[in-house]
C-alpha cells in the first residue's frame, strides 16, 4: 500500500500544481474582478438604457447559477464550435481546453460570488453612504475606500468557501480533457483498483491546499476585523 | 438448475450481497452494452445479467454507476458482479476474478477520414487519442504510442475527432458499429483491427475474490447460455451479430 | 445665500416638509430649532441632497436647482463638495483610524497630499482635543470622542457652508463648550453655518438667524432677539421647556 | 430532434422529483440545523472542557470542506463497510445509498453554511447583544429572537447559493448508485449520442427548479429587508 | 443598595476606572456626571456586566459579586433582570415594530401574555408621547423618538434598578422636559435609578445623591447641594460650564 502512495504521489502533485491549482487561482481572479462588476451594476440604481445592462447581468448570474458547472463546461468547449457565425467565426468558436475551463469555471464563480459581494455591500448601514457623500466623494471613491473594504470582512468566509468549492470544482475539467489531478488519481486507480486509497490519497493533496486558503482567510478575517470590538 | 454446479448445491447463495438477488453493477451509459431506452435500462449486458440470474434462481438487481464505483463497490460487497464490458487483463486478475467470457471484442480505429498518415495501430505513436480512462481501449492505445486524451463517453471522442481536437481512437467495433447504426459517420472512417495485429479482448463478469462460488456458478450458467444459444440471440438483438464466440 | 422656495418632502405619504421657503445668508448662522419629529433634519439634509424633496426651488450661491425635475450628477458633487455636513450620529468611517477619517476628504476630493493632509488633521484633532487618540480606532471612542471627530472631519474640508445636525447633543458641558467655542470662532471667521441644536443658551449665542420649525411649517424665521422676546405663546412655551422650570 | 426531448422529459423529470430534490431538500434542511449549531459552538466563548466541542467542531468544518465532495461520498459509502468495531459494527458500517447521500450531502453543506451563518452572527453590531443582555434575555434567547433574525437577512445570498450548489451538487449520488437527473441523461445519451443535447435539456430542468429556488430568495430578501431603510 | 468596593477596570492597559469605592441607594435617583471619557459609561455598564472589571467587590443588595472570580450565568442573568440599561445609543432592534421593542422583554423574560404586554406597551409608549408610532419600525424615527422607545422599553421591565446612560442627550428641550417629567415620576415613586447625564439642571433637581468623575476617579460622592455650592474649584468650573457664561 505504501508503494502505491509513494508511486501515485508525484503524478498527483504534478497535476496539481500544472492544473488544478493555477485553474483554481486564475479562475477565482477573474470570477472576483466579474462578480464585483456585476453586484456594483446590479445595485446601482440608474435608470433608462442601464435597465437593459442590468437585465443581462441579471440573466448571466441567474444562469450560472443555475445550470450545472459540468454543463457549461461542455456547452462551451463542445458546443460552442457549432457556433458558426459568418465572417467572425466560419469555422464555430473552438477553444482551447485551457480557454474553455478558465473562462467558464471564471464566469461561474463570478455568478456565484456576485451575489455574496452584493449581500455584503447591503449590508453596510446607510450612514456611511451618507457621510461619505457629504465629503464629496464620488460613487466610486466611497466604493473603493469607505464600502468595499467594511464589505470584505462580511463577505470573507462565504466567498473563501467559494474559493475551496472552485479547487474541489476543478476536477470536472476532466470532462473537457485536461488531466487534472482528479483524473490523474482515476487513471492510476484503473491500474491499481485501489478507488478507496486514491481517493483518500487525493482528498488528502485537496484538503494541504484548502487548509493554506483556510489559513490566509483566518489571517485576512483577522486583519479585516482589528477595528472591530470583540462580539460576545 | 445445472448439473455442473451441483456439487456446490446453492451454497453459493451465501455469497450474495442481498439474499435472493444477484446484484449486478454496470454503467448504463455505454451503448449497446448497456444504456436507457424508453425509460428502462436495456442494452446487451441487461438482457445477460437477466439470463445468468435466472439461471441461478435469483432476481436480476441492476445498479448502474460510475466505473470508480463498479471496483469500489465489488470491494465493499455492493454488488456480487459487474457486467460492464470490463476487459480480462493479467493486472486486473491480481485484484478481482473472472467468470468466463462473454463477448471477444474487436478493436477498431477511428479517424478522420481525411486523414492520410493513421493506417493501422503502428501509426497512432505519438498522436492524440480520446479514450475511456481505465478502459482496456486505453490500453491498448497507449501500448502503441498515443498520447491519451480522457473522454467518458463513445460519442464525446468521435466529437473530439470531428472538432479536430484529438486525432482518433482506439475504441470496441461494436461500439463503433452501434454508434454508425443511428448517426451520420460522415467525415469519419473506421478500420477494424484483426485479431492478428491486436488480439481481441476478452470481455468477462468481474466479480470479488472471496466469491469463488458464486463465480462457479455464474461461469456455469454462461457456459450454458451459449450452449442454449441465448447468448448468440441477444448478441445479435443489439450487435446484429454474434459477438459472444472466440474470432467472431 | 441659499435659498429654498416652496419645498415639499413626503415620506410615504407623510407630509414632514410643508411648502418651506426661507434663506440660508452666506458668512452667517442660521439655527434652526423644533420639537423632535418635526421635520429639522430633514430639512438640512435636503440640503445635502441626502433627501431629494418631491418639488422646490434650490437656489444655492445663484445656482437654481427643480427639485421636481432630475438632478445631475455633476450639480449634486459640486454642491456636496462645498458644503459639509455633520451627523447627529456621527457616522465615522469605522475601518479608518481617526487622523485617517479626518484626511480622507482632503486626501481624496481636494487631492491634498498625505503629509499636508495629515498635518492639518492633526491641528484640527488638537483643535477638538483629541490629538492623542489620532491613532485609534473609532469603535474605541466614547460618544462625545466619536463626535468631536465627526466634527473635525468636516473642518478638513473648508466648506463653504457647514450643515451640523445636533453637533454637540452627546457631549458633556465641558467638551461641549469647547466645540461650541471652536464654532463660534469659526463663526466670526464668517463661514456660513446652519446648525440644527436644542440648546436654546447656544442658539441666542451663535444665531445671527433662527428658524423655528414645527410639523413641516416655519413658525418663526428672522431675528434671534426678537424670537426670544416673542410674545408668541407657543414660542413663549418652547423657548421656556429649556429651563427646566416646569420640572414639578 | 423534437421526439428526443419528450421521449426524455418524462424520464428526467421522474428522476428529479424522486432523487434530485428530495436529496437536496432534505440534505439542505439537516445541513442548516448542523451549520448553525456549528456556527454558534465555534462562537462560542466557554472555555474549559467546551474547548475540545469546539476543536472537534473546527476539525469537522475543516475535513467536509478540504476535501472533494465526491470522495466524501465514496469513503461513506464504499469505505465505511471496512470500518468494523467489534461488538458495534461486527460487519463495518454499511449505508444504504439514500442514507449515506443524505449523511454526506448534509455534512457538507452544514459545513459550507456554518461559515455564512458565523459571518453574518458576527456582522450583528454589539449594541444589539447589549441591549437584549440588559432586557435580562439569554444567549439563546437573544439568538433566536435578536440576533439570528438580523443575521439571516446578511446571510440569505450565500445561503442560497450554498443550496442552488447543493441541487447541481446531487449528481455525484450517482457515483453511488443512485440513478438521480443527472445520470439518467447520461444513460439516455448512450442511446441517441447526443449529448449536448441531452445537456442543455438536464440544465433547463436544474435552471426551472433553481429558478424557483432564486424566486424563494428574492421573497425572503424582500420580508427580511422591510425594516432596513434603502440603500443607495 | 449597590456597593462597589475598589473597583478597578482597564481597556488595553488603560486604566478607566480606578479603585472606585461608592454606593447607590435604593429607592433613590444617584447621577453620575463628568467630562467626556472619564469612565462614565463605563462605571454604569460594570452594574449590569456589560463590562467585566478586572477586580473589585459589587453588593447587590446583600449579594456579593467578586469581579476577580469567574461569575456564574445565574448570577449575572438575575441581576440582569432586576435590572434595565437605557443606552445612549437607544439599540433598539432594528427587526421589531416599535411596539414589538417594547413587549419583548415581558413576553421572553417575564412571561406575561401578548396581550398584557400589548397593553402595557402602549401604555408606556403614550406616556413617551409615540403611540401613533407604535407600528413603525425603529429605521423609521428621528432621534429623538428613538430614545423614547428605548426609555419605554426599559419601563416595561419593571426594574429594581434602572441605570441610565445620557438617556436624553437626543432629545430637544420640550420632550426632553416630558421624558424628565417621566424620569422624575418614576423617581419620585421611589424607583432606584441611576442615571448619566450632562444635564446639570436636572441632576439638580432630580437626584438625591450626585458623583462627579473624572478620568477614572470619583471626585466627588455625596449631597446635591454641596455639589452645587461646592468651592472646589474643578467642581466650580465643571458646574459653570453649563451655564455658558464663558462663551465669549
Ligand atoms: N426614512 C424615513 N422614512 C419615513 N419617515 C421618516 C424617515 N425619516 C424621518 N421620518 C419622519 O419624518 C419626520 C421628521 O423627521 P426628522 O428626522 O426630520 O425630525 P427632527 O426634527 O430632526 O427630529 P429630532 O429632533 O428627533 O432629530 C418624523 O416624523 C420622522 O418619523
Ligand atoms: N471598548 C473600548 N476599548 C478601548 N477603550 C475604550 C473602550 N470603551 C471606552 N474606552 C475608553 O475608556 C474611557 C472611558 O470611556 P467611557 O465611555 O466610559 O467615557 P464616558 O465618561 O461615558 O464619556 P462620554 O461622556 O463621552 O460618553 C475613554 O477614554 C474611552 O476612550
Ligand atoms: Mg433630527
Ligand atoms: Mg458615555
Amino acid at each position: 500500500m505504501w508503494k502505491i502512495v509513494t508511486d501515485a504521489t508525484p503524478q498527483l502533485l504534478s497535476a496539481g500544481f500544472k492544473y488544478t491549482i493555477p485553474i483554481a487561482i486564475i479562475s477565482f481572479i477573474i470570477g472576483l474582478i466579474l462578480a464585483l462588476i456585476t453586484a456594483l451594476v446590479r445595485l446601482s440604481s440608474k435608470k433608462g438604457f442601464f435597465i437593459i445592462i442590468k437585465g443581462i447581468f441579471r440573466f448571466y448570474v441567474w444562469l450560472f447559477r443555475s445550470t450545472p458547472l459540468l454543463v457549461q463546461l461542455f456547452i462551451v468547449y463542445f458546443g460552442l464550435p457549432y457556433l458558426t457565425i459568418k465572417g467572425v467565426f466560419p469555422h464555430g468558436i473552438k477553444l482551447s481546453p485551457w480557454t474553455a475551463g478558465i473562462i467558464t469555471f471564471s464566469l461561474n464563480t463570478g455568478a456565484y460570488c456576485s451575489e455574496t459581494i452584493r449581500a455584503a455591500i447591503l449590508s453596510i448601514p446607510n450612514g456611511q453612504w451618507e457621510a461619505a457623500y457629504s465629503i464629496g466623494m464620488t460613487r466610486s471613491q466611497i466604493l473603493k475606500r469607505i464600502i468595499l473594504p467594511q464589505a470584505l470582512r462580511v463577505s470573507l468566509p462565504p466567498l473563501s468557501n467559494s474559493f475551496i468549492g472552485l479547487v474541489k470544482d476543478t476536477s470536472l475539467a476532466a470532462s473537457i480533457t485536461i488531466v487534472e489531478m482528479f483524473e490523474v488519481s482515476q487513471q492510476i486507480t484503473a491500474e491499481n483498483y485501489q478507488p478507496l486509497l486514491m481517493y483518500s490519497l487525493v482528498a488528502l493533496y485537496y484538503a494541504l491546499f484548502c487548509t493554506v486558503l483556510t489559513w490566509v482567510q483566518g489571517y485576512l478575517e483577522k486583519s479585516t476585523s482589528k477595528y472591530i470590538t470583540p462580539a460576545r | 438448475g445445472s448439473n455442473s454446479s451441483d456439487k456446490g448445491g446453492s451454497s453459493y447463495k451465501s455469497e450474495l450481497t442481498e439474499s435472493g438477488k444477484l446484484t449486478i453493477g454496470l454503467e448504463g451509459t455505454y451503448a449497446p452494452y448497456s444504456y436507457r431506452k424508453d425509460g428502462k435500462l436495456t442494452g446487451f449486458e441487461v438482457d445477460l445479467g437477466k439470463a445468468i440470474a435466472k439461471k441461478l434462481d435469483v432476481k436480476a438487481n441492476f445498479v448502474p454507476t460510475k466505473w470508480d464505483s463498479l471496483i469500489a463497490g465489488l470491494g465493499s460487497n455492493k454488488f456480487d458482479v459487474v457486467l460492464n464490458n470490463v476487459t480480462v487483463t493479467n493486472e486486473r486478475k491480481k485484484s478481482y476474478a473472472f467468470a468466463s467470457p462473454y463477448i471477444f471484442t474487436q478493436y477498431v480505429l477511428v479517424t478522420k477520414s481525411s486523414d492520410k498518415n493513421i493506417k493501422n495501430l503502428k501509426d497512432i505513436k505519438g498522436k492524440k487519442f480520446a479514450e475511456g480512462t481505465g478502459t482496456n481501449n486505453e490500453d491498448v492505445a497507449k501500448k502503441y504510442g498515443a498520447k491519451t486524451i480522457p473522454s467518458d463517453q463513445f460519442v464525446n471522442s468521435v466529437n473530439m475527432i470531428r472538432q479536430g481536437r484529438v486525432q482518433g481512437t482506439v475504441n470496441a467495433l461494436d461500439a463503433w458499429n452501434s454508434y454508425a447504426k443511428s448517426q451520420s459517420t460522415k467525415g469519419l472512417k473506421a478500420r477494424a483491427i484483426p485479431a492478428s495485429e491486436e488480439p481481441f479482448a476478452q470481455v468477462s463478469p468481474m466479480l470479488n475474490k472471496d466469491s469463488t462460488k458464486l463465480k462457479a456458478k455464474v461461469s456455469d450458467a454462461i457456459k450454458d447460455l451459449r450452449k442454449d444459444g441465448t447468448l448468440a440471440k441477444i448478441s445479435k438483438k443489439y450487435f446484429g451479430k454474434d459477438v459472444t464466440m472466440e474470432n467472431n | 445665500m441659499l435659498k429654498l422656495t416652496k419645498l415639499n418632502k413626503t415620506f410615504d405619504g407623510t407630509h414632514v416638509l410643508k411648502e418651506i421657503t426661507t434663506e440660508f445668508p452666506e458668512n452667517k448662522t442660521t439655527v434652526i430649532v423644533g420639537p423632535s419629529g418635526s421635520g429639522k433634519s430633514t430639512l438640512l439634509r435636503s440640503l445635502n441632497f441626502l433627501e431629494r424633496p418631491e418639488s422646490g426651488i434650490y437656489d444655492f450661491e445663484g445656482m437654481q436647482i427643480d427639485f421636481s425635475k432630475p438632478l445631475t450628477n455633476k450639480t449634486i458633487l459640486d454642491i456636496r463638495k462645498r458644503t459639509e455636513m455633520v451627523f447627529q450620529s456621527y457616522n465615522l468611517f469605522p475601518h479608518l483610524t481617526v487622523v485617517k477619517n479626518v484626511m480622507e476628504g482632503p486626501t481624496q476630493v481636494l487631492g491634498l497630499s498625505k503629509a499636508d493632509a495629515k498635518a492639518e488633521a492633526l491641528e484640527l484633532l488638537d483643535k477638538v482635543g483629541l490629538k492623542e487618540k489620532a491613532d485609534v480606532y473609532p469603535a474605541q471612542l466614547s460618544g462625545g470622542q466619536a463626535q468631536r471627530v465627526a466634527i473635525a472631519r468636516s473642518l478638513a474640508m473648508h466648506p463653504e457652508y457647514i450643515f451640523l445636525d445636533e453637533p454637540t447633543s452627546a457631549l458633556d458641558p465641558e467638551l461641549e463648550l469647547e466645540v461650541l467655542k471652536v464654532l463660534m470662532k469659526i463663526a466670526e471667521e464668517q463661514q456660513s453655518m446652519i446648525i440644527v441644536t436644542h440648546n436654546l443658551a447656544f442658539a441666542r449665542k451663535v444665531a445671527d438667524k433662527i428658524i423655528f420649525v414645527e410639523d413641516g411649517n416655519i413658525l418663526y424665521d428672522g431675528d434671534v432677539n426678537q424670537f426670544f422676546n416673542s410674545d408668541n405663546e407657543r414660542i413663549q412655551s418652547f423657548v421656556n421647556a429649556m429651563t427646566f422650570n416646569d420640572i414639578s
